[in-house]
């Protein structure tokens, strides 16, 4: 029972994610939605270390690269924004659309 | 010397060759090499005369083509038949080639007409040593091909054009249906051999339907090759070639291989009651339909072709009537005498230019040979007695009252009275009168004199190999013996001359004497005037029906082919490319509408699956 | 912990080279003069990768081992992709040696390492056993990329193709990586092996068919294969020709093994309630069929719009990977020997036509299709090159591209049912693409030139247009060259664990 | 020995040789290039004539390994051993010499030819070596791979070297042909798959051998074969062209440099008799029949439908287009008929129409080279300025509308008279295309030689002669068909007589492989 509550909280967490990253106009916050989808995964991880099939130190190793890598991600993400936005002098994710059709 | 037909084709086609490679640098010799290949041809063809008189039917065959079990041959064949045949052609053609010697002088193209004529004599004597179908076809073709390239030989002429290719395409359309008939006859025989034919044909093989059916078939090509309605348009539109051709291919010789390809086949003719009545009733109307044309034509020429048809109309009569015999007879000394009237017509062209009668009269005194020859031609054709027309049209309308089909008898009997009314039109209008021409006159050449000599001669002379009083010498030839002469009453005979001497009267009445006025009939029935004169309109039935529907059809294949075929082909380019577009533009440059597209696919994956309780199919 | 020292890291040697070299490039750009070029540390690291390449060919006839507790398998197909991956990543290196940019050319040592460092991901995808090493390296792969499409840091189109690689890599990432939670949550183990075996006795088989949509979406980013492909030709036509070049195709093979590894070990033979209840891969078929044609179609017909070659060349790589996933699709015996030969083919004739492609770049510094115009005139033989390597692109006979098309033909159709449809589809498609090859021929040998003629090409590229070509022909008309190379591996009998 | 691949590969040694040469000395271009159609043609004759004195084709045969496809324990050792294997019979011998010949012919007729000779002879070489492949292969595999060849050539030489609208035509021809080869490729991958093989004799035996049937790696159903066979037709109805896959052949005539043309209607639409009659009937002799009504019927359709628009046409190379359409409906017809003439008559029509179509090609190149228009409303009255030139035209002409004694004529023979047999009404109905050959090619050749001299043509001439000398203008000249050009015309109206008059000399070789495939058919 508990652990479909984490699963549901996860799921969630990775909907509203998705959708901030697909809908928000601002880089940053998509980048930053991105990361929220990433952590939604994470508690995925970490409640079936606990509560799955075969509890066990996996989930927790999983969750603790995917952090990392997601830092890995939102820096390189972050030093493409701060590039675009030297040249553009925008951070509005709509208008990086020279490369088209 | 049988064995060594092969040789009489062989002269002319040689003097083709040589004439088409050489025939540019020898000029005026061109006529010597044609006249010596052509002279050759008839000694040879002499010589296999002689031999079949002494011997019986030769034939040799090669291998053509193999295709699979069956082995088409290639060979030749003498028979009575065509033995008589090569004779009359390699001679009709020998005279012909000696008189273009004089008509066609000073033509650019000298050697080219020599050559063509080669040609022609080649494939028409290839047609008759034929022992098979096949190799008929094939030389029937060839025929075609002479007769395309004499019409057309004045290439520059606009008319000669299209009568060049109106003949072609008449004729082969005749030719489709031979081709048809043939091949159908293939399957049921095995054999393209007249006597494999003839045999099936004897042994009941051939079912009578079959048998019929494509005996007609090989008529229809006869019927285009002899001009004979409905396909005769072309024949006298084919006079605008030269004139020493007209003589030789479209009176003398290829017209009548109609008459001769039903005589090769007559056993499958006989077989079928209803392939000899088409046969019969075919000729019987074109004789007397082409004789009508006749009475009003202005052309020496083209009355001379509406006499043709009407002639070889007879020819087919006689076939239908079963009397092979008379058919063979008639075709001699039509070959003849119509060869003379047209040497003797072209004499008269070559003298003062023109072909219209209406602008002739008067030239008795001015073409002292001509004009005597011209008269024993039309005596001939109108059956005098004692001409060799009398002879063998007797024989027709004795064929024709012995088969016991009345209608076409009197039918004949009309067409023989018309044929001596237009011939002596012709006569009287030309040679008798007043001179409604300008310029001079003269007589021709000797080169061309000598031929229409001979040809006169042979006109009265050739009708006594066949005759009621001194025996039946071709008809006992032609069927090796078995001959046996029925008599006819005798007043068949009283009555064709009858009908001859009146025609003969009628025109001397008209145009000699002019007692009758000349426009008695386009005064009395204008509409039936003009009928005639338009040659009952075939030409333009033809035009507003076949031509017009071909052109209809092939206008909306046009249609079909440009906006539907290639519509449909661009519709599918077009959508592809349509699609490109959307495809191109749907890449809008914002990366969270192509995530947006993922997490959609996404969705409509995990909706169908939830949908279909988890999985497709 | 004795199992780390007690390990057989020769098995590794590859790598190792790889990794060395990209750290030793890195700390000699570092400790490098300003001013002096940086072409001799692409060159050096095009040598690691051929150094690397040669270790792997040295190990083809060891025995199948893993390491590290079963994460790192060196396993007949570890190898074979190993050396697709390594010869496209030293063909793309050599594009690296010659990359031009017009703000001049400062990172071309950075350039350098970081695609080492991709490659080394690509690398360790291909031998991973186990669901946490394969995301690690495939990420690796991934975040180094992104770095390698924003390299030209003044050039907005280069800035631009780098945010929209991250923002839709990262969702991509977030995508796979729930997938392959629910993988974790059902089997509570991350070792592939293990994971197949816990598999069949699972008992909830729609969350292992979410976690397998969700895995297939995510990986189709990688693969840029519909529904994920729309981002390709942004990143492509943005970032750096080379950089290009190695997405095109290192990363495409990465993304093939990455598919190959996850799906087929995972999911051939775990339970589904569909057409074939024992296996789920199979049961999904259709999915992946339908997916592999809209690719195909797409690919192939939004590319006949493009007037920017690498735009162009990106829509084929799209319609590509679509011929791949077909053949995936397929699940014939020859599925993993046909991806082989095709990715080796890809390799030769993609990387030889963005060659040239850098070259005009370089020297017109623009990618429009007209700056191919008479290039025949002036340079017959670059000319032939690139006539060469579209044609193999298009599939025509004599060329690398044939061979391998025909054999995805093949493994399409020898199953029971065959796809005959897919293969048809695929053969249409094809057709299709020749309008868009052929363009670019009439642009080169019929157009006439506009242009000053080209100069002359550099070392690297002709270097690697001259292999490419070689390559294209080889297998095009001795095609047992490559087949006795994928012999070796006995058609890959040890993939599973 | 290597006798084939050296008669196949040795136009390369040309292509070779033509890199070497200065793009400018367009002699030696044109002096290499024609030699280097010429040990073909040799080689061509003598297995041609070795093969009339009782020499077996069979010894030519040549196999070399060539790529091992897969090696799985569970098949035997030749499964997917595809080799490089050439080998011809009759059927493809006579091919291979059609080939051959018109390949040294286009070569001469290419003088016309005047800008990026090198190029042009360098893809000319590249054609010719891809259609001897094609018929000179013994296994799928090599046969696409031939085939594919000449797609690349054509649609370089006619999109190069082309008319106005060349690029047009080109990407028409790339795209019709690029599908029908696409699909044969699905039928190719197919059969190879399944069967493990691609050699002709091998998927005959494996596809035919009941008992074989065990061998098959995947089983054939009798439905996949039939869809096999409707593809393969498919494939084939595209290169003809069957209607209404047609329009790009008309565009491909009109465009295409005619030297290129007298190769593509001469030898390229011939794959497609080749290919049915090699892979339809020697594959699937069974399931043929099944289509052979339709095939009967559609040929009837191209007939009549390529000879009633050809009455229309101004043009005269739209004329000729629509009369290969025609004609090749006549193979159809014969493959139809489905007995030993009718295929015998596919082979002629095709062999026949292969000659008389580069004729006509050869000779339309020279009058739109003279006078600058192929319109026929824009010409005539040309016998009186070239009547050398319009003898051929002539001939050519009589030959297009099947004279007798011409070669024309015995491939309609044969055709017919195979489906005389089977389906005499239909047969009927395909002959009346007879008479309408007769009318289309008489109308288009007359109209150009016949008749008064056209006034815009005049002026053409009128122009040209004010070039040449002020006082020839009243005296318009136009040079005749030259010795250069007369020889390949001379040689191809040689052959056209020659196979009219004694159609043997084809019949000959064909015999064995007609029966071979007659047992096939099981009739």
């Amino acid at each position: 029972m508990t652990l479909s509550a984490y699963l549901a909280l996860a799921l969630i967490l990775f909907c509203i994610g998705l959708y901030g990253a697909l809908t928000k106009r601002n880089t940053v916050i998509v980048l930053i939605c991105i990361e929220l989808m990433l952590n939604a995964v994470n508690i995925n991880f970490v409640a079936f270390a606990k509560y799955g099939a075969h509890p066990g130190v996996h989930g927790h190793v999983f969750a603790l690269f995917a952090i990392a890598i997601a830092a890995a991600e939102a820096a390189v993400g972050l030093a493409a924004l701060i590039a675009f936005y030297r040249n553009r002098k925008t951070v509005q994710v709509d208008e990086a659309n020279s490369l088209k059709h | 010397m049988m064995n060594l037909a092969w040789v009489v084709p062989l002269f002319p086609l040689c003097s083709f060759a040589l004439l088409l490679l050489f025939g540019r640098k020898w000029k005026k010799a061109s006529a010597y090499v044609g006249i010596v290949a052509t002279l050759l041809s008839l000694l040879a063809a002499l010589g296999v005369l002689a031999g079949r008189l002494g011997g019986t039917t030769y034939e040799a065959n090669w291998t053509w083509m193999q295709i699979g079990d069956v082995t088409l041959t290639a060979g030749f064949s003498v028979t009575a038949l065509n033995a008589w045949m090569l004779v009359v052609v390699a001679f009709v053609s020998w005279l012909v080639h000696i008189y273009s010697q004089g008509y066609m002088a000073g033509d650019e193209r000298f050697s080219t007409f020599y050559a063509y004529l080669g040609l022609f004599t080649f494939a028409m004597l290839g047609l008759v040593l034929s022992p098979n179908l096949l190799q008929a076809y094939i030389f029937w073709e060839l025929v075609g091909l002479g007769s395309f390239l004499l019409i057309g030989f004045y290439f520059y002429k606009e008319e000669a054009k299209a009568a060049a290719k109106k003949a072609f395409i008449m004729t082969r359309i005749g030719d489709v249906g031979f081709f048809i008939g043939m091949l159908l006859l293939f399957w049921q025989t095995k054999s393209f051999d007249y006597d494999d034919i003839f045999r099936a044909v004897g042994d009941g093989t051939l079912s009578p339907g079959m048998t019929t059916l494509t005996a007609i078939l090989i008529f229809i090509g006869a019927i285009g090759k002899s001009g004979q309605f409905p396909l005769h348009t072309w024949l006298p539109d084919a006079m605008e070639g030269p004139t020493p051709v007209s003589a030789l291919i479209h009176a003398a010789t290829m017209v009548a291989a109609g008459v001769y390809l039903v005589a090769a086949l007559f056993p499958l003719y006989e077989a079928s009651e209803a392939a000899m009545m088409t046969v019969a009733v075919i000729g019987g109307v074109t004789a007397i339909f082409a004789a009508t044309i006749g009475l009003v034509q202005t052309d020496i020429k083209r009355v001379l072709a509406y006499s043709t048809i009407s002639q070889l109309g007879y020819m087919m009569l006689a076939l239908g009537s079963g009397s092979y015999v008379a058919a063979i007879f008639h075709l001699t000394t039509h070959a003849f005498f119509k060869a003379l009237l047209f040497l003797a017509a072209g004499s008269v062209i070559h003298a003062v230019h023109t072909q219209n009668i209406e602008e002739m009269g008067g030239l008795w005194r001015r073409l002292p040979w001509t004009a005597p020859l011209f008269l024993v031609g039309a005596l001939s054709i109108s059956g005098v007695p004692l001409f060799a027309g009398f002879f063998s049209k007797d024989e027709i309308l004795a064929a024709a009252w012995l088969n016991g089909s009345v209608e076409l008898f009197w039918l004949a009997v009309a067409a023989a009275l018309l044929t001596s009314f237009y011939m002596f039109r012709l006569f009287f209008l030309v040679f008798t009168g007043e001179a409604r021409h300008d310029g001079d006159a003269h007589e021709a050449p000797m080169s061309m004199v000598g031929p229409m000599v001979v040809l006169g001669v042979l006109s009265v002379a050739s009708g006594y190999i066949q005759t009621p009083w001194f025996g039946s010498f071709l008809g006992e030839w032609l069927t090796d013996g078995a001959y046996h002469h029925e008599a006819a009453p005798g007043w068949i005979a009283v009555v064709a001359t009858i009908v001859s001497l009146v025609g003969i009267l009628l025109a001397w009445l008209m145009y000699g004497k002019r007692t009758v006025p000349r426009d008695w009939l386009s005064a009395r029935a204008p509409h039936g005037y003009e009928l005639l004169r338009r040659h009952y309109y075939v030409d333009d039935f033809y035009r507003w029906t076949v031509v017009a529907l071909v052109s209809f059809i092939s206008r909306l294949l046009a249609y079909v082919d440009r906006y539907l075929v290639e519509g449909i082909v661009r519709l599918v380019t077009g959508t592809v490319s349509a699609a490109a577009s959307a495809g191109s533009r749907g890449q809008n440059g914002q990366a969270q509408t192509y995530g947006a597209v993922t997490v959609a696919g996404l969705a409509i994956l995990v909706v169908i699956f939830a949908l279909t309780g988890g999985y497709w199919l | 912990m004795n199992d780390v020292w007690q390990a057989n890291w020769s098995m590794m040697t590859p790598e190792w080279i790889v990794l060395a070299a990209a750290i030793v490039l890195l700390l000699i750009d570092l400790v490098m003069p300003k001013e002096r070029s940086r072409r001799p540390l692409a060159w050096g690291a095009a040598a690691g990768a051929v150094l690397a390449l040669i270790a792997t060919a040295a190990m083809i006839p060891a025995d199948p081992v893993s390491i590290l507790h079963d994460t790192f398998r060196l396993d007949g197909f570890a190898k074979a992709f190993k050396l697709i991956l390594l010869a496209g990543g030293a063909l793309a290196l050599l594009l690296v040696a010659e990359w031009e940019p017009k703000e001049g050319s400062h990172y071309r040592g950075e350039f350098a390492y970081m695609m080492l460092f991709a490659l080394l991901g690509a690398m360790m995808t291909a031998s991973s056993g186990d669901l946490l090493t394969l995301f690690v390296s495939i990420e690796l792969l991934t975040v180094s990329s992104y770095v390698l499409a924003g390299l030209r840091k003044t050039a907005t189109a280069s800035n631009e193709a780098a945010l929209k690689y991250v923002i839709n890599g990262g969702i991509a990432t977030a995508i796979m990586l729930f997938g392959m939670s629910y993988v974790f949550g059902l089997t509570g183990t991350t070792n592939l092996g293990d994971i197949a075996r816990e598999l069949q006795e699972t008992n909830e088989p729609y969350m292992l068919a979410l976690a397998f949509l969700l895995l297939l979406i995510g990986v189709s980013f990688k693969l840029a294969t519909v529904p994920f492909h729309m981002w390709a030709p942004d990143v492509y036509e943005g970032a750096p020709v080379p950089a290009t070049a190695f997405f095109s195709v290192v990363s495409k093979t990465a993304g093939f093994v990455l598919l190959l590894r996850l799906f087929v070990t995972i999911f051939a033979a775990a339970p589904a309630e569909g057409r074939d209840p024992s296996s789920l891969l199979l049961s999904m078929q259709p999915v992946i069929t339908v997916l592999a044609g809209l690719t195909m179609i797409i690919g192939n017909v939004v590319a006949l719009r493009q007037r920017s070659l690498k735009r162009l060349l990106a829509y084929s790589s799209i319609a590509h990977a679509g011929y791949l996933l077909a053949g995936f699709a397929a699940m014939s015996w020859a599925m993993i020997d046909s991806l082989w030969i095709y990715l080796l083919a890809y390799v030769f004739m993609n990387i030889g036509a963005f060659a040239i492609v850098a070259h005009i770049v370089n020297e017109t510094g623009s990618d429009d299709l007209a700056g191919l115009a008479g290039l025949y005139r002036h340079r017959p033989l670059l000319a032939a090159a690139l006539g060469l390597f579209l044609l193999s692109l298009a599939g025509i006979p004599g060329t690398a591209g044939f061979i391998a098309k025909f054999y995805l033909f093949i493994g399409l159709v020898v199953t029971e049912p065959g796809h005959y449809v897919l293969a048809t589809v695929m053969a249409v498609t094809t057709v299709v693409s020749y309008v868009y090859y052929f363009n670019l021929l009439v642009q080169l040998f019929f157009r006439p030139a506009s242009l000053a003629p080209l100069r002359r090409l550099p070392a690297g590229l002709s270097t690697a247009v001259v292999l490419c070509a070689l390559g294209t022909l080889a297998i095009g008309w001795v095609p047992d060259l490559a087949y006795d190379v994928l012999a070796q591996f006995g058609h890959f009998g040890d993939f599973l664990p | 020995m290597s006798f084939l691949s050296l008669l196949v590969f040795s136009p390369l040694l040309g292509i070779i040789l033509l890199a070497f040469v200065r793009r400018t000395d367009t002699k030696t271009i044109q002096w290499l290039g024609t030699a280097a159609t010429v040990p073909p043609l040799l080689l061509a004759l003598f297995a041609f004539i070795r093969s009339g004195s009782g020499f077996r084709l069979e010894q030519l045969d040549e196999s070399y390994d060539w790529v091992r496809l897969a090696n799985l324990p569970f098949f035997t050792d030749a499964a997917y051993v595809i080799r490089y294997e050439l080998g011809i019979d009759g059927l493809s011998l006579l091919f291979i010499v059609l080939t051959a010949v018109l390949g040294t012919l286009a070569a001469v007729a290419s003088l016309l030819i005047k800008v990026e000779k090198k190029g042009y002879f360098m893809w000319l070489l590249a054609l010719e070596i891809g259609m001897l492949g094609v018929f000179a292969a013994a296994n799928f595999i090599w046969f696409f791979l031939f085939l594919e060849v000449t797609l690349v050539a054509m649609f370089l030489l006619v999109g190069k070297w082309g008319g106005f609208e060349r690029e047009r035509a080109a990407y028409g021809y790339l795209l019709y042909n690029g599908l029908g080869s696409a699909l044969l490729l699905v039928v190719i991958a197919v059969l190879v798959a399944r069967t493990g093989t691609a050699n002709f004799a091998l998927l005959h035996e494996t596809l035919h051998n009941p008992v074989a049937e065990g061998q098959l790696i995947a089983p054939l159903t009798a439905e996949a074969r039939y869809w096999l066979l409707g593809g393969l037709l498919l494939a084939f109805a595209v290169k003809l062209p069957a209607v209404p896959l047609h329009r790009w052949l008309v565009r491909v005539h009109v465009e295409a440099p005619p030297p290129v043309v007298m190769l593509h209607a001469g030898v390229l639409l011939k794959i497609a008799t080749y290919g049915m009659i090699r892979f339809g009937i020697g594959l699937f002799p069974d399931e043929f029949r099944a289509f052979a009504g339709a095939i009967a019927v559609l040929g009837v359709i191209n007939i009549l439908y390529g000879a009633l628009l050809a009455l229309r046409q101004r043009e005269l190379k739209h004329v000729l287009a629509y009369s290969s359409v025609s004609h090749m409906g006549v193979v159809l017809v014969g493959l139809g008929a489905l007995n030993e003439a009718g295929i015998q008559g596919a082979v002629f029509q095709s062999v026949a129409h292969g000659l008389i179509a580069a004729l006509s090609f050869l000779l339309v190149g020279v009058l739109a080279n003279r006078i600058g228009t192929t319109d026929i409303h824009r010409l005539g009255g040309l016998a009186k300025a070239m009547p050398i030139f319009s003898g051929y035209l002539l001939t050519a002409a009589l030959a297009l509308l099947g004279l007798p004694g011409l070669a024309g004529f015995v491939g309609e023979l044969t055709a017919f008279l195979g489906l005389f047999e089977t389906k005499p009404a239909l047969a009927a109905a395909g002959a009346l295309g007879l008479i309408f050959a007769a009318v289309y090619s008489l109308r288009a050749i007359l109209d150009i030689t016949f008749g008064h001299t056209r006034e815009r043509y005049e002026s053409t001439l009128g122009l040209r002669g004010a070039k040449e000398s002020a006082a020839s203008v009243s005296e318009p000249r136009v040079i005749d068909l030259q010795a250069k050009e007369a020889v390949p015309a001379f040689v191809l109206v040689a052959l056209i007589v020659a196979v009219g008059v004694y159609p043997q000399l084809l019949a000959e070789p064909l015999a064995t492989v007609l029966e071979t495939m007659m047992n096939g058919l099981g009739g």
